[in-house]
């Protein structure tokens, strides 16, 4: 076990290593000028041709893909003379259109981004196994129907159109709730709450669709199982048989699956987060994209792809630690 | 034996509703299984052996399929009682042993635990360490080596033959007085499968118990049954001890399945009897007697066949019950010949 | 992407009567009833995810200059904090007065009043000046910021603090002299409203000590009353009071609020539904721009409460379409473009009536010297409705004078746009009126930031792009040439091969040099009809603006000169 | 053998219930559990509507006589907004007319759907072929292909790919145009259904090897090899045909999924350029008017959420229309 | 001896196992088919019995060539068959067909019977003088099905009809040699004695030659000429059906003879019985020497540390053992 969990994160590292690759080569060749744009409105070719000699842009590419992996190990020097600074270790680079470094950035706008996929994830969570068990149990009756409608239509539904109606209705027809407005759950919680609910329940709706057909199906082939005819021939109650038998082997896929989606979200709450206001990452990443700000661009992605990546790693573990039968392997 | 049944099944139907039709899996199935008698039930695949066995401890599928008759254990009828009722039953007064030892346990917990469990459900007050050296106890009693080590370990970390022994365990941990075994040695290995049917036969030695034995190899029957039921069509078509049925079989398809089973001692080569077709479709059986498509006697008895189901009755000049239209003396003389078709 | 952040320089109105440049203190009028109060949290919506610039240096937005001017960057001089044509006044500000011309306008000096401090409480010496005016030299890194002072300082090859020699160094600070409490400009030409340029936040000080270049942005330090507690991009700026600001050192700003937080990052739609519903906080919040679909619910809907929260009026800007003179190097299908166009459908799309009034020209008429009514190409219809008639017979005189160009015209022009809904819309009509004469447009879209930095790439082949533009002070200066001539920062017409442009050129650098202001006005209106005249440049309209505040929000004024909030001086009700 | 075979029906042999109607293709007998599963008929009518409504658009509009491109400055008042309630409802004008230009709901509805079908169709075809060719091959062969495979399979899942699709729009956009794709709507469509099969093949493969892995350890696979058979006519005469269950589902549950990526893309401006009609530039533009003309919003909404639940109860009885489960047992 | 229709020399099929390390790498191998040997004789039938997991399944596989032998070789008609490729394997393949376990995992269902039967022909590019339909029609009924149910689907057919359209399509190419891989243990006891009867009936009439592999020494029993006993990846016996059945030489052999229930309760109980304890070791790490040594009652230090090879005991009849069972023990002879 030891050294598959070792074996994984070394892939793990490799992986993370191709994926900053091309994450840096694919916006290197984005037609963005990062020189230009730092050079401001009213510029002229000399600046810019200063300016991407002082940012290194002027250096081959793979001399350029080198000097950010280097680093992220070591920290890197911005600027010259009196202007100077630097974007310690790890560095992911240095934004100047928001004159920061890309891992404060990160930093800063990561924990938001995941109290929303954690407050999300709870609740698909919660919301998807329990509407797929009721729908496992009252399998072709109403109950049945009306959970996998509901789950069909929150998938279908684009997330800035559900995030929007959410938001008006609640914050302007029915006034039940405040405009979101984020603090930090340690400063002031019930503002932290109020804000979080609507974003929360949308990302939910969105994602509890899948978990209820999921665990719909997974119940259903487990309730075929002789397994849980041997559990009943035991003399079960039959609360005992869902959870101990029904629910445990439909919901060892579904970890794994969810594992991925939560990972997902690190990297991507994007739409979420812009109707939200939330200043989480995944809207800080929308913003690099209309100001083609490639260094925080590559910083997020790259941050998303670890997070996917870890996920990957936790959930393979996770999966031996659920399933005996992989543990062992 | 005793002379009072344990279990007193009397006009048992099970049919299922899918969405092809309706499936009559089992239909006017009556029988006694008295305390220590092995009983089997042979017959092939959709005789209704199964279903009759599932209907025993209520496992089938309450929302599609419809059972009727009764099932009765010590005066309370097994397929009205109330469910508490019949989780007490479950277990403690009937246990059951799968075809498949693997899927039959649940992949997720220790062997140790699943056992256990079976023993907590019927023994709430027991301490944990009562019920740990009840386990132990349990697997030394099926032969698992090493127990206090195997204890947590979980069901694929056994072979076939060592998990249909935890199968057992599970079955037995309650001293339950009736054990149905459901093709408990189909999926083994013929060496394997032998240890499996020794340890049956002595615990219930050692505890006294009833079995019933469903499967659809004859050797097993004339290994370790005292009766058996041939079953056809959701039916029982004979019901006779066991060294009768193997002596003087009395009823047309016994004598096919008898045929059928080649011998090692000899070699058959070119002579293996057969019964022609394919069994019948539960949905829509022939009329009259279901086996008289395939029966080379049919024709004998005129249309009776055709039309009229044959009732399980007595033979006469034997113990056995034939559910069969010819004479007795035909069935008797015939089933003698040993090579009837 | 509100239309304040496309259209892209500082802004200026001014009424007839500014220039007799009065000196005089402030009083409390305008934007609302009952006595204004200290204490408590004025709030800022906003759709930006950040303050553009902080660093004084390098703020160049109407709307961000009056808010950092308001409350943490002082500068030598500064309009006045006045509703109406008295906040077109300068007045000295961290100067005793507003500055001492000689040497016929090219020397100015300016004496620094007693008590002014940074927000650490050291004192503002001229040092500190000179050497914030020094910083915008670097333009490498000091980027966005205005460009006058390198262009009106006497002072060649100076690449700013950071990375100048001993040599060059000693150049500026001879440039910008510091004597005891006075700093004086050596510039190389006259200039003689150089006390309007100095409002800018150009000239405001920087302590040396605290300057790191291109970081500063996050964490300029504060000359005024208030300082920054916390700023996060996407989040929040929240200013709390500058213990160390002097008040008695300050005649303009009041600080009513005890702090004032800018909240980024905000959906457009939910900024109107928030001022709108006015609950909680809100009620003590601003918001500048309110989206088209909102203006009828706000303006004409009969709440009164509503309208009395939110104010309609004519901002600096006016809006115009670029044409790429070297492609359409054809008068008659400029005039034919012109003329198909349904201007009023277009300001439909925008919002209808408020967007603002069809421009005769490039020069508001708030420049009021500068200023006179256009003569309009024939068939032009004053209501904004299209002229397709007309604009056929433009198209078939164009047949015979220029068919290459017609056939240009009809293959496909370059359409540029910023790639936002209304752009879309717009679009849909520009495609509709110029399909009606036989023209075609290849659309491009361009993400809404990169609009301007796309059009001004001179490889871009655009014939069509749109353009807005609002003077940096109260003089047509600062609009006809940079517009219009090669030299001018934002000539996006490419009209330098035209075969009157030699003669523009000529015109308006005498009008430049023209000391007589009422004369160079009178220069100004012609040059503005000497465009119009060839439709080197399509006018649009003279922009409207409307904002909207919090019930329980004062001195909500619209200021003149910056078309925006007074922001340090908005108090809580 | 002499013996007579009646062909009526048998029982598996675990039991479950199996039963024969005589000469009927696997097909035919979906066909026919299908058929039975009302919901699943009106969904399949609601689709059909949809396409039919979508092919003939033009015709549709050239009768009703509407456009979606003609303005109509007349309906909108000076603020640009409908005249009249419900969205400037009339004669004219059936669902409407857009805020800011005039024109026709209906119409751009209609042409809307074109674009979001076709979207949805040719981003789930495109993902789904390569999605199931890499999926059988990599299954098939298993050994080093497969290993290659996986590993190109985790580098794609790795990459955030919205964030990639929203960033690589323009700049992919263009550099399709500079390689002869028609520049604007054609250029933008192309790279929609590039990129949606870019990062989607990888769900499709997935399932599709993991079909393909227990596959082809069945021994008809085996049986087609012995009697001689290649690989191609192993993945395309004996594999294919049997994945078309899974494929089916898949494709019934992420065609919604590429309308809504379509129309959320539109919603940030980079979906369709105008003034073609999508939903996603409807949906997009509509939400800003939820105040000043909630008939806007109302309806493209409702036009995506019928399609997508369509698709949804269509897929889910296709599968179970497929792949009939007689007997489950119910706690 | 005349040219035998099919021999395996020494064959050997290790698949690798156990991915372990940090690159991954195999770090063992299941030994699943570890050197065997046999010859069959036209016309005959060698039955290969054996427990699950003895390898004889993979055994029949390596001889078909659905997997490659990791070394050995294969002979048909005295032609190595071993190292063909491409065409000349694919034109091999029409004497060497083979009979599948599962009637309902060896049919296609998306295809109806009879593509299922002519898509050998295709495959092969063979179209025969009286088209496509009428020889599969011929065939259908050869092997005793309707031929007018060309166009239905195997799942219209019960166990053992799906069992006959596999036949059907194994005798279509017209093999000489035919590997069956337990043909029947998927079938109610009534329905195995309908296909063994036809499976006799095919051979008499067509001249085939079978490798029949079944765990069932019953079914083996009846429709060998000879017999091969595996255990752990080996033949352990081998000799005429008559003589392994009668006389095993293997204690492995007469355990698994004395295990099989015999339908005759009058015999319950007999004496001699033998049961193995425990269950069959691991393929990937067998024991030394002997592999059975672990579960006979008869090893001694000799089996753990000398394998035993396999030795004539008189008429051909093999065992590897090296005490066999009341048999006299001849040495000299090792593999055929």
């Amino acid at each position: 076990m030891l050294l598959f969990v070792t074996r994984r994160i070394l892939f793990a590292l490799a992986l993370l290593l191709a994926v900053s690759f091309f994450t840096y080569m694919l916006f290197a060749m984005l037609p963005a000028d990062p020189a230009a744009l730092t050079c401001g409105k009213n510029c002229k070719p000399e600046i810019i041709e200063a300016n991407r000699v002082r940012l290194g842009y002027d250096k081959p590419l793979l001399e350029q893909y080198w000097l950010f992996i280097k680093g992220f190990f070591v920290g890197r020097d911005y600027g010259v003379g009196a202007a100077a600074f630097s974007c310690p270790a790890p560095s992911l680079g240095y934004s100047f259109s928001q004159h920061e470094c890309v891992t404060t950035l990160i930093a800063r706008t990561f924990p938001v981004t995941f109290y929303l996929s954690l407050g999300a994830f709870i609740l698909w969570m919660t919301l998807g196994i329990g509407l797929g068990t009721i729908a496992a149990l009252k399998r072709g009756r109403w109950q049945d129907r009306a959970a996998t409608t509901f789950s069909a239509v929150g998938v279908s539904l684009p997330t800035f159109y559900i995030g929007l109606l959410v938001l008006f209705s609640f914050c302007i027809w029915l006034r039940i709730l405040p405009f979101p407005s984020y603090e930090s759950p340690f400063e002031d919680p019930l503002s932290f709450l109020t804000t979080m609910i609507l974003p929360w329940t949308t990302l939910a709706v969105l994602s509890a669709a899948g978990y209820t057909r999921l665990t719909r199906n997974g119940m259903l082939e487990a309730m075929n199982e002789d397994f849980v005819r041997l559990g009943i021939a035991k003399g079960l109650r039959r609360r005992t048989i869902i959870r101990k038998y029904v629910l445990r082997s439909a919901l060892v896929p579904i970890v794994t699956i969810a594992g991925l989606d939560f990972a997902a979200l690190l990297g991507g709450a994007i739409i979420t987060e812009s109707v939200f206001s939330l200043p989480g990452m995944g809207r800080m990443s929308i913003r690099a994209v209309v100001e083609s700000d490639l260094p925080v661009l590559v910083g997020t992605t790259m941050t998303a792809a670890v997070f996917i990546v870890l996920a990957n790693v936790v959930v393979d573990v996770l999966y031996g630690v659920l399933d005996p039968r992989v543990r062992s392997k | 034996m005793s002379n009072s049944p344990l279990l007193s099944v009397s006009n048992l139907c099970v049919s299922f509703n899918t969405p092809d039709g309706v499936v009559q899996a089992v239909n006017d199935v009556s029988f006694d299984l008295f305390p220590g008698q092995t009983l089997g039930i042979v017959g092939e695949s959709g005789s209704g052996k199964s279903v009759t066995a599932s209907s025993l401890l209520r496992l089938n599928n309450s929302v599609t399929s419809t059972t009727t008759g009764s099932v009765q254990l010590e005066g309370r009828d097994v397929l009205t009682v109330d469910e508490p009722t019949m989780r007490s039953i479950r277990g403690q007064d009937i246990a059951m042993v799968f075809q498949d030892p693997l899927s039959a346990l649940n992949p997720y917990y220790t062997v140790g635990d699943q056992i256990a469990e079976a023993y907590i459900i019927h023994h709430s007050s027991a301490t944990k360490d009562d019920v740990r050296a009840r386990v132990l106890e349990m697997l030394k009693k099926v032969g698992i080596p090493n127990p206090e080590k195997r204890i947590d370990e979980y069901p694929h970390q056994f072979s076939g033959g060592m998990r249909q022994r935890i199968v057992i365990a599970i079955a037995l941990i309650n001293s339950p007085r009736i054990l149905i075994a459901d093709e408990p040695t189909t999926a083994l290995d013929v060496t394997v499968q032998a240890q499996i049917l020794d340890l049956m036969l002595d615990l219930q030695r050692e505890t006294g118990m009833a079995i019933i034995l469903i499967t659809h190899d004859l050797g097993v029957v004339a290994e370790v049954a005292d009766s058996t039921l041939v079953m056809y069509g959701g039916r029982i078509v004979e019901r006779a001890t066991v060294s009768e049925i193997f002596a003087t079989p009395t009823h047309p398809y016994s004598w096919g399945l008898l045929g059928a089973v080649g011998s090692l001692d000899t070699s058959t080569r070119g002579h293996l009897t057969t019964i022609p077709g394919t069994p019948p479709s539960l949905i829509s059986l022939p009329t009259g007697c279901s086996f008289h498509p395939r029966c080379a006697y049919a024709k004998d008895t005129g249309s009776r066949c055709t039309t009229e189901v044959p009732e399980l009755h007595k033979v006469s000049g034997t113990s056995s019950s034939s559910a069969c239209h010819m004479s007795d003396a035909q069935l008797v003389s015939l089933g003698a010949r040993g090579d009837t078709l | 992407m509100t239309k304040r952040r496309i259209i892209g320089a500082v802004s200026f109105a001014l009424a007839a009567s500014v220039l007799a440049a009065a000196c005089g203190g402030g009083s409390d009028s305008g934007g609302g009833d009952g006595e204004a109060k200290k204490g408590g949290t004025i709030r800022i919506l906003t759709s930006g995810e950040q303050i553009a610039h902080l660093d004084p240096q390098r703020n160049y937005t109407g709307s961000d200059l009056a808010f950092a001017g308001t409350t943490m960057h002082r500068s030598l001089t500064s309009y006045k904090y006045e509703e109406g044509d008295a906040g077109s006044e300068i007045a000295g500000d961290l100067a005793t007065d507003t500055g001492t011309a000689s040497n016929e306008g090219k020397t100015w000096a300016f004496t620094l009043r007693d008590g002014i401090t940074f927000e650490d409480g050291s004192a503002i010496t001229c040092a500190d000046v000179a050497y914030g005016v020094s910083r915008s030299f670097a333009t490498d890194v000091i980027t966005d910021g205005p460009t006058y002072a390198i262009s009106y300082i006497d002072v060649a090859d100076y690449p700013g603090p950071y990375t100048a020699t001993a040599e060059q160094q000693a150049a500026y600070d001879k440039a910008v002299a510091c004597e005891g409490n006075t700093i004086t400009f050596n510039l190389k030409n006259p200039v003689a409203d150089f006390n309007y340029t100095t409002t800018l936040l150009t000239f405001s000080p920087v302590p040396k000590a605290k300057d790191n270049g291109e970081k500063y942005d996050m964490n300029p330090v504060s000359s005024g009353p208030y300082k920054i507690e916390s700023y996060e991009v996407g989040k929040s700026l929240v200013l709390v009071r500058n213990e160390n600001w002097n008040a008695d050192s300050d005649e303009l700003r009041k600080a009513y609020a005890d702090s004032i937080v800018y909240e980024f990052g905000l959906e457009e739609a939910t900024i109107d539904e928030r001022m709108i519903a006015d609950a909680g906080d809100d009620q003590f919040a601003v918001s500048e721009g309110i989206q088209p679909e909102n203006l009828q619910t706000i303006f004409e809907n009969g709440d009164e409460a509503l309208k009395a929260r939110s104010v309609d009026y004519y901002d600096p800007y006016v809006s115009y379409t670029n044409l790429n003179n070297e492609n359409l190097s054809c008068y008659e299908v400029r005039k034919a473009i012109y003329l198909a166009l349904d201007r009023e459908a277009l300001r439909k799309a925008g919002g209808g009536p408020y967007t603002g009034d069809f421009a005769d020209g490039f020069v508001k008429p708030a420049l009021a010297l500068d200023y006179a009514k256009s003569t309009m190409p024939e068939g032009y219809n004053t209501d904004g409705s299209a002229n397709v008639e007309a604009a056929k017979a433009a198209v078939a005189e164009a047949e015979t004078k220029c068919p290459d160009v017609v056939a240009r015209a009809k293959s496909g022009l370059n359409f540029y746009y910023p790639d936002t809904p209304t752009w879309q819309k717009s679009l849909a009509i520009w495609q509709d009126n110029l399909g009606a004469i036989g023209f075609k447009l290849k659309p491009e879209a361009v993400e809404p930031s990169q609009y301007w930095p796309t059009v001004m790439n001179p490889e871009t082949d655009y014939d069509i792009a749109r353009g807005g533009w609002a003077p940096d002070w109260a003089n047509a200066s600062t609009v006809i040439p940079e517009l219009f001539t090669t030299g001018g920062g934002f000539n996006l017409t490419r009209n330098s091969k035209d075969a009157d442009y030699a003669e523009f050129e000529g015109l308006v650098n005498a009008a430049k040099v023209n000391l007589d202001r009422v004369a160079q006005g009178k220069q100004w209106q012609e040059l503005n009809q000497y465009v119009v005249d060839r439709l080197w440049a399509l006018p649009g309209s003279f922009l409207k603006a409307q904002s909207i505040w919090g019930s329980k929000v004062g001195n909500t004024f619209q200021w003149g000169p910056f078309g925006a909030f007074c922001f340090g001086n908005l108090y809580v009700k | 053998m002499s013996a007579t075979f009646t062909d009526t029906a048998t029982l598996a042999s675990d039991g479950t219930v199996g039963v024969v109607i005589e000469g009927k293709s696997p097909r035919q007998l979906a066909w026919m559990r299908f058929r039975r599963d009302k919901f699943a008929l009106a969904a399949a009518g609601v689709i059909l509507f949809y396409i039919f409504a979508a092919a003939f658009a033009p015709v549709i509009c050239a009768v009703l006589g509407i456009s979606p491109y003609e303005l109509d400055g007349d309906a909108l008042n000076d603020f640009g907004l409908p005249k009249g309630a419900f969205g400037g409802i009339s004669s004219e004008h059936w669902l409407g007319v857009e805020p800011g230009t005039g024109r026709d709901i209906l119409a751009r509805l209609l042409y809307g759907a074109r674009v979001s079908l076709l979207v949805g169709f040719l981003g789930t075809l495109l993902t789904t072929t390569i999605g199931v060719m890499i999926g059988i091959f990599a299954g098939y062969r298993r050994g080093k292909v497969d290993a290659v495979v996986g590993r190109f399979m985790d580098l794609t899942l790795a990459f955030p790919s919205f964030l990639l699709i929203i960033a690589l729009t323009r700049p992919f956009t263009q550099r399709l145009e500079s390689l002869g794709v028609p520049e604007g709507n054609p250029a933008r469509l192309t790279y929609i259904v590039l990129v949606l099969a870019t990062f989607g093949w990888v769900y499709v493969a997935r399932v599709v090897r993991g079909q393909t892995l227990s596959l082809r350890e069945r021994e008809f696979v085996e049986a087609a090899r012995a009697s001689g058979a290649g690989t191609g006519h192993i993945v395309f005469k004996q594999l294919l045909p049997n994945l078309w269950a899974p494929v089916i589902v898949i494709v019934s549950l992420s065609l919604p999924g590429y309308v809504a990526t379509e129309s959320t893309l539109s919603f940030l401006g980079l979906g369709m350029l105008p003034p073609a009609a999508s939903w996603g530039v409807m949906l997009g533009d509509s939400v800003k008017y939820y105040r000043a003309d909630p008939t806007y919003l109302f309806i493209p909404g409702v036009a995506l959420i019928v399609l997508v639940l369509a698709f949804n109860i269509l897929g889910d009885a296709v599968r179970d229309a497929l792949d009939p489960k007689a007997d489950r047992q119910t706690l | 001896m005349k040219q035998a229709a099919l021999e395996a020399h020494n064959v050997i099929k290790y698949f690798p196992t156990g991915h372990s390390g940090i690159l991954g790498r195999p770090t063992n191998e299941v030994k699943a088919v570890d050197g065997v040997s046999f010859s069959i004789a036209h016309g005959e039938t060698l039955g290969v019995v054996g427990e699950s997991g003895c390898g004889k399944s993979t055994l029949a596989r390596v001889v078909t060539r659905l997997i490659d032998a990791t070394s050995g070789e294969i002979l048909m008609d005295g032609e190595s068959i071993s190292h063909l490729s491409g065409k000349s394997l694919r034109i091999a393949r029409r004497k060497l067909q083979m009979i599948f376990q599962d009637p309902y995992a060896s049919l296609n269902p998306r295809h109806s019977v009879g593509q299922i039967i002519s898509s050998p022909l295709s495959v092969q590019g063979i179209s025969p003088p009286q088209g496509v339909k009428a020889r599969v029609q011929e065939l259908m009924e050869l092997v005793g099905l309707n031929p007018e149910h060309y166009n239905r689907y195997p799942h219209e057919f019960s166990g053992g009809q799906r069992q006959r359209i596999g036949i059907a399509r194994a005798l279509v190419l017209e093999p000489t040699v035919l590997v069956a891989d337990e043909p029947v243990s998927a079938l109610d006891v009534s329905i195995q004695a309908q296909i063994l009867n036809l499976l006799e009936t095919l051979q008499a009439e067509l001249g085939l030659t079978y490798m029949f592999i079944a765990h069932d020494l019953s079914v083996v029993r009846h429709i060998a000429d000879n017999v091969a006993v595996m255990y752990l990846g080996k033949i352990v016996e081998m000799g005429s059906a008559q003589s392994v059945y009668t006389q095993p030489g293997h204690p492995y052999t007469s355990a698994l003879l004395s295990a099989v229930p015999v339908a005759d309760p009058t015999r319950r109980g007999r004496d001699g019985r033998i049961r193995l304890e425990g269950d069959v070791p691991s393929p990937i790490d067998p024991p030394s020497g002997c592999r059975f040594r672990t579960r006979c009652w008869k090893a001694t230090d000799l089996c753990a540390s000398t394998e035993p090879l396999l030795a004539d005991q008189g008429n051909g009849h093999l065992v590897a053992c090296h005490f066999p069972m009341e048999t006299p023990v001849t040495l000299g002879n090792t593999q055929p």
